[in-house]
């Protein structure tokens, strides 16, 4: 089964990384870009009886390690 | 030896940098804005030095490599001119696409500041002619990204064409393939003309007898020696 | 009136962390009810962290001068003069409670805040230093504590492009709820160039410099004098992310406009950002300062009041600057990308006023608002002493060697190499001592001239007797730099204590500064900066007391400094002063006996000085090959750290009569040294030694590469080696079981 | 307008993160996650006129910036 698990920053968390693009962005010329904001994509394979059961071990593995739950968000997509 | 030492915002071993240049050499680098079009007249090396410019934001060197200045060390390497990248500034000489492959997060997934051994593969180069080739020197890292990576094709093409500089070794200069996960333990490469080099570890960190180990001065004596003969 | 604020009530009063009669103060200072933001002000500025209250009365008694200092506290850092015109600019300040919410970024962030302490006043850092302290190994949450504080400091170190040269790490179930993140900087200034942050001059142009305000942190200093309950994970959406990348412009952007003589006064935006910042500057020059909110730069949108004035966005300065000078300065912050807008100017009236979309929002007497503040002497109870553990009732149940391995393979002990070698020790090349001695030692530009320095303290110690404990942890730090031949100068302090509304714990806390101010006094070792961290407690149990000292020396010629590291076989290994094999709050007791019991040892501090004196002179005099001050876990440890470090082995005499072994090799008695010398030169230090009233003891030779003690089998150094370098990588790694 | 970026490895590029990502999933008792590749999100809000320039954008960002093409691919989506 293929999933993938997205990590985005809470709302109103500095994001350094974003700033830094966007400042990047318009020294290179690209016009029209008013904020980014950088997350982390997980691209799964996973072994898995059904879409439930992946659904709460991709759950899971976003709580116990891909993602800082004190400052980020997650969302599990089984494709 | 004219050497002039880029800074981009978030360089921050520019002044190591300049400073050995300066204890080898005797002479003053230049210091060069990331914002300049041009290297300053008679430029005869140009060292991209070690940071974290622009905060390694997105992907290391990604940024800076897209500096108007780049254009000009890029003109500069061109026409043959030596090029000397060192941590960030290997990972920028890649962005910019001044040498083949890109660094990778360490395998450990950390950063490591340490005392290693790298193995000189050859010693007819700019940069090494004052080493021996098979010879092994202690260098400091200190990179959390120095993992280098580069599809098959590329890799073939660098030890095909000899453009291996230094591996991670042991110091009796057996290869250590696990140090920080670069593949064939590469540690520095060459460009196509041997005019460019890139490299995780710190040579200028390693020149100044008061400080610690000296094995990194021949890399610089190597420059001179270079430049002086041309 | 001010539209749209909440109404002040006694329940919104409490979630502030002000006490009804705090609250009745200020009231009356003001004389009417405050408005949302001003009670947002005076709760930043009231609180335990910003206010000192509990603590005030009781750092009073710390000595603060001598000859060369230059600034002590109640600046962003302490100042001393180091000769040749320069001066060594240092801090340390806790993030402790932000660490145990989010390890990463609460340690960066304390790392880029104690930066900006050093650079605000002009100097250059070139090293960090940190203690810090863990619970339980064993305690499920530890391992991912240790990972997260390491790399944070690591990240945000490495990135800002400074050296992290030392520090101290360790670990007890006291700190399951509570870890110590204390993270030090030192600075290099020239002497006549130093900058403050009293403001002066009437309209002046109020700067604000750096990156964006956006709502991070709100509460922040309020969450630090909090104590943790059950629920305090719901403080979790205050986390501040640190931008090294946005401090380390700058640190650059601010060093070159004072060049430039831009600059009138500088105050960093730390805790209460904007508020602490601009009160301090006009409260410290007499001035009134007037702030318009409408052109601070904001990162998010429809930002009130209230949440810009108590914001803890990091990487902000406030500056006053010299009117001619505006434009240049702009020139160099845009040039470094970084903001720059002017948010106000200093007035004549004394008034702190805050205006915000045409409305005032504040309109407060400036220096009422710190002087003012409430000061507590509050209820301590005496701490009870503890009997003397006599030595000879302390088995030994397995071998000295045993003993040994056990105890420089314990969490306590065991090499931290894995901690250092995550920050970048050697840039900027002068890292002359790397970690792993006794004190890092720093070159000041290019020589001969370093410093030295170092984090100590033993919470055990405090613990059991906070005034011997407050003491010891100063005379360690002392002798770390003696051991490396440095001028010990003066100290930073970082005093981190449990909830000092409890007798207890406030007597813990006073009798710390009682011990601390006694060694300082004695060893001429002065008190420059510090800071205090209270109620590091969780459901009413309060840390181990932990007065971390951060020691700064001087070597005036680096090349005469020493190093643990044996340097060859066939030389003299001695120990000045005295052993009489204390084992109360030893580590051997706790560690291989798991006791801790007992008085900790006695600090003489008459002796101290004249032992390290002594070993600072036969330093000076090219006498010795080797140093190491003796501490946790006594002779036998300090030994083999000085084998390990060198590959190099040992052969000792037996321990004397009339004194168990194990009391001899692991006892904890203070003031002493181990040194290693060439044969040759033992009689002069001998006789120097008698001169002096030292006490001198040979101990044996070095050789080989095994630690040979008579009546036990000889242990390879290598094997001692692997012990002490695996614990921490093997627990890290998941590998051992706890 | 609103829109996001996603940068993947290349198919036969190392991914280091991926794989400590794996072990320490592993060691963390996640069990039956076979692969996990890291990827980046950039999460944009941009001024365009419409969709079809929107994208051109979002690609001349991805192209010059947001992606390394030696290594990486990337994925326009508007929203
Ligand atoms: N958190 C840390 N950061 C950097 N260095 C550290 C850290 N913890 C320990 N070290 C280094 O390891 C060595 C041993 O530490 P410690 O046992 O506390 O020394 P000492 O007993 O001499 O005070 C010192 O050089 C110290 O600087
Ligand atoms: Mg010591």
């Amino acid at each position: 089964m293929k999933a993938r698990v997205i990590v985005t920053l809470k709302p109103g968390i500095l994001d350094p990384q974003g700033k830094a693009i966007e400042n990047a962005l318009h020294s290179l010329g690209v016009e029209g870009v008013d904020t980014v904001r950088q997350g982390k994509i997980f691209e799964i394979e996973l072994a898995a009886a059904d879409k439930a059961k992946a659904e709460a071990k991709l759950k899971e593995a976003a709580e116990k390690l891909l993602s800082n739950t004190v400052i980020e968000n997650y969302r599990v997509e089984i494709l | 030896m004219k050497a002039a030492v880029l800074v981009f915002p978030g360089i921050n071993r520019e002044r190591d940098m300049a400073r050995s240049l300066q204890l080898v050499s005797g002479k003053e680098a230049a210091m060069v804005w990331h914002t300049d079009r041009e290297l300053p007249k008679g430029t005869d090396l140009v060292v991209i030095p070690g940071g974290f410019s622009y905060g390694d934001y997105l992907r290391c060197g990604a940024i800076a490599a897209r500096s108007p200045v780049m254009e000009a060390v890029r003109k500069h390497a061109d026409k043959g001119g030596l090029v000397l990248a060192v941590c960030n500034g290997f990972q920028i000489a890649c962005e910019a696409g001044l040498l083949p492959g890109v660094l990778m997060r360490n395998a450990r997934m950390k950063f490591m500041c340490k005392e290693v051994h790298m193995r000189v593969e050859r010693s007819d180069t700019p940069f090494t002619r004052r080493y021996n080739a098979g010879s092994v020197i202690r260098v400091p890292v200190a990179h959390g990204e120095g993992n280098y990576v580069a599809d098959a094709e590329t890799l073939a093409r660098l030890e095909g064409e000899n453009l291996v500089a230094f591996r991670y070794a042991s110091a009796d200069g057996v290869v250590d393939p696990h140090f920080n996960g670069s593949m064939n333990a590469i540690a520095g490469i060459l460009s196509e003309k041997l005019n460019v080099l890139g490299l995780m570890p710190h040579p200028e960190n390693h020149v100044d007898p008061i400080v610690g180990p000296t094995d990194g001065r021949r890399l610089f004596e190597s420059l001179i020696e270079t430049l002086e003969a041309a | 009136m001010i539209p749209n604020e909440p109404k002040i009530t006694p329940e919104l009063v409490a979630e502030h962390g002000l006490k009804p009669d705090e609250y009745e103060r200020f009231r009356k200072l003001i004389g009417r009810e405050p408005s949302f933001t001003e009670l947002g002000i005076v709760s930043a500025m009231w609180n335990e962290h910003c206010s000192y209250k509990s603590s005030k009365v009781h750092l009073r008694g710390l000595p603060t001068k001598a000859p060369w200092v230059i600034q002590g506290p109640g600046e962003n850092a302490g100042v001393i003069d180091i000769g040749d015109g320069l001066a060594c600019v240092f801090k340390m300040e806790s993030h402790n409670h932000p660490s145990f919410i989010e390890p990463y970024q609460g340690a960066a962030t304390g790392v880029g805040g104690i930066l900006r302490d050093v650079f605000t006043m002009g100097a250059r850092p070139i090293a960090c230093l940190n203690a810090l302290r863990f619970g339980d190994p064993k305690h499920p949450r530890t391992r991912s504590l240790v990972s997260g504080v390491v790399a944070g400091i690591g990240g945000y170190g490495n990135s800002f492009g400074v050296p992290t040269v030392g520090g101290s790490v360790g670990f007890h179930p006291r700190y399951d709820g509570n870890i110590l993140v204390n993270a030090m900087a030192v600075g290099l200034a020239e002497k006549d160039k130093i900058f403050y942050a009293k403001a002066t001059g009437v309209g002046r142009p109020v700067v604000y410099l750096g990156s964006k305000t956006g709502r991070d942190g709100i509460h922040g200093a309020t969450m630090a004098s909090a104590e943790f309950g059950e629920n305090s994970d719901e403080k979790r959406p205050t986390v501040q992310v640190g931008d090294p990348f946005a401090e380390k412009l700058l640190l650059e952007a601010s060093l070159e406009i004072m060049a430039k003589g831009c600059v009138i006064a500088i105050q960093d935006m730390g805790a209460a950002g904007l508020t602490c910042s601009a009160v301090e500057m006009g409260a410290k020059g007499d001035l009134g300062v007037t702030l318009d909110l409408d052109s601070v730069p904001t990162r998010e949108a429809a930002m009130t009041a209230y949440e810009m004035m108590l914001s803890e966005s990091q990487e902000r300065m406030l500056m006053v600057l010299k009117p001619e000078k505006e434009k240049e300065a702009e020139e160099i912050f845009k040039k470094w990308g970084l903001d720059f807008a002017i948010v106000g100017k200093t007035t004549d009236t004394s008034r702190f006023i805050v205006r915000y979309h045409g409305d005032v929002m504040a309109d407060l007497p400036i220096k009422e608002l710190g002087d003012q503040a409430p000061e507590y002497n509050r209820p301590y109870a005496e701490p009870k002493k503890l009997p003397v553990l006599d030595p000879q009732s302390v088995p030994c149940p397995v071998s000295i060697v045993e003993a040994l391995q056990k105890l420089i393979g314990s969490p306590d002990l065991c090499s931290k190499r894995w901690v250092w070698e995550q920050y970048d020790h050697i840039i900027l090349n002068n890292t002359i001592q790397r970690p792993g001695g006794d004190a890092a030692v720093v070159r000041v530009e290019d020589g001969p001239k370093a410093l030295a320095m170092t984090t100590d303290v033993t919470p055990r110690y405090c613990e059991a007797d906070p005034f011997e404990g407050g003491k010891q942890a100063v005379a360690e730090a002392w002798r770390n730099l003696t051991a490396v031949g440095a001028r010990p100068l003066a100290i930073t302090d970082n005093l981190n204590f449990g909830n000092p509304e409890r007798p207890e714990i406030m007597g813990q806390f006073v009798y710390c500064v009682r011990g601390i101010a006694e060694a300082c006094k004695v060893l001429d070792f002065p008190v420059v900066s510090g800071n205090v961290s209270l109620y590091n407690e969780t459901n009413g149990r309060g840390i181990l007391p932990t007065p971390t000292i951060g020691g700064v020396g001087v070597l005036d010629d680096l090349s005469k400094s020493a190093t643990l590291v044996f340097k060859s076989e066939g030389e003299e290994i001695l120990l000045v002063g005295d052993t009489k094999g204390w084992l109360g709050q030893s580590s051997f007791l706790a560690t291989v006996l798991g006791r801790e019991e007992g008085a900790p040892p006695p600090v003489d501090l008459a002796l101290e000085k004249k032992n390290g004196d002594f070993v600072r002179s036969l330093i000076g005099q090219g006498l010795t090959t080797a140093v190491h001050d003796l501490s946790d876990g006594g002779l036998l440890v300090a030994l083999a750290e000085m084998a390990m470090a060198s590959g190099i082995g040992a052969v000792l005499k037996a321990s004397p009569a009339g004194i168990s072994p194990h009391a001899y090799w692991f006892g904890e008695d203070q003031a002493r040294y181990l040194i290693t010398m060439k044969s040759a030169d033992l009689p002069k230090a001998v006789a120097a030694a008698s001169k002096a009233g030292v006490l001198l003891r040979h101990l044996g030779t070095t050789g080989g590469r095994q630690l040979t003690l008579p009546g036990c089998d000889p242990i390879l150094v290598s094997s001692l080696h692997k012990l002490h370098e695996s614990w921490l990588p093997s627990y890290m790694a998941g590998e051992l079981a706890v």
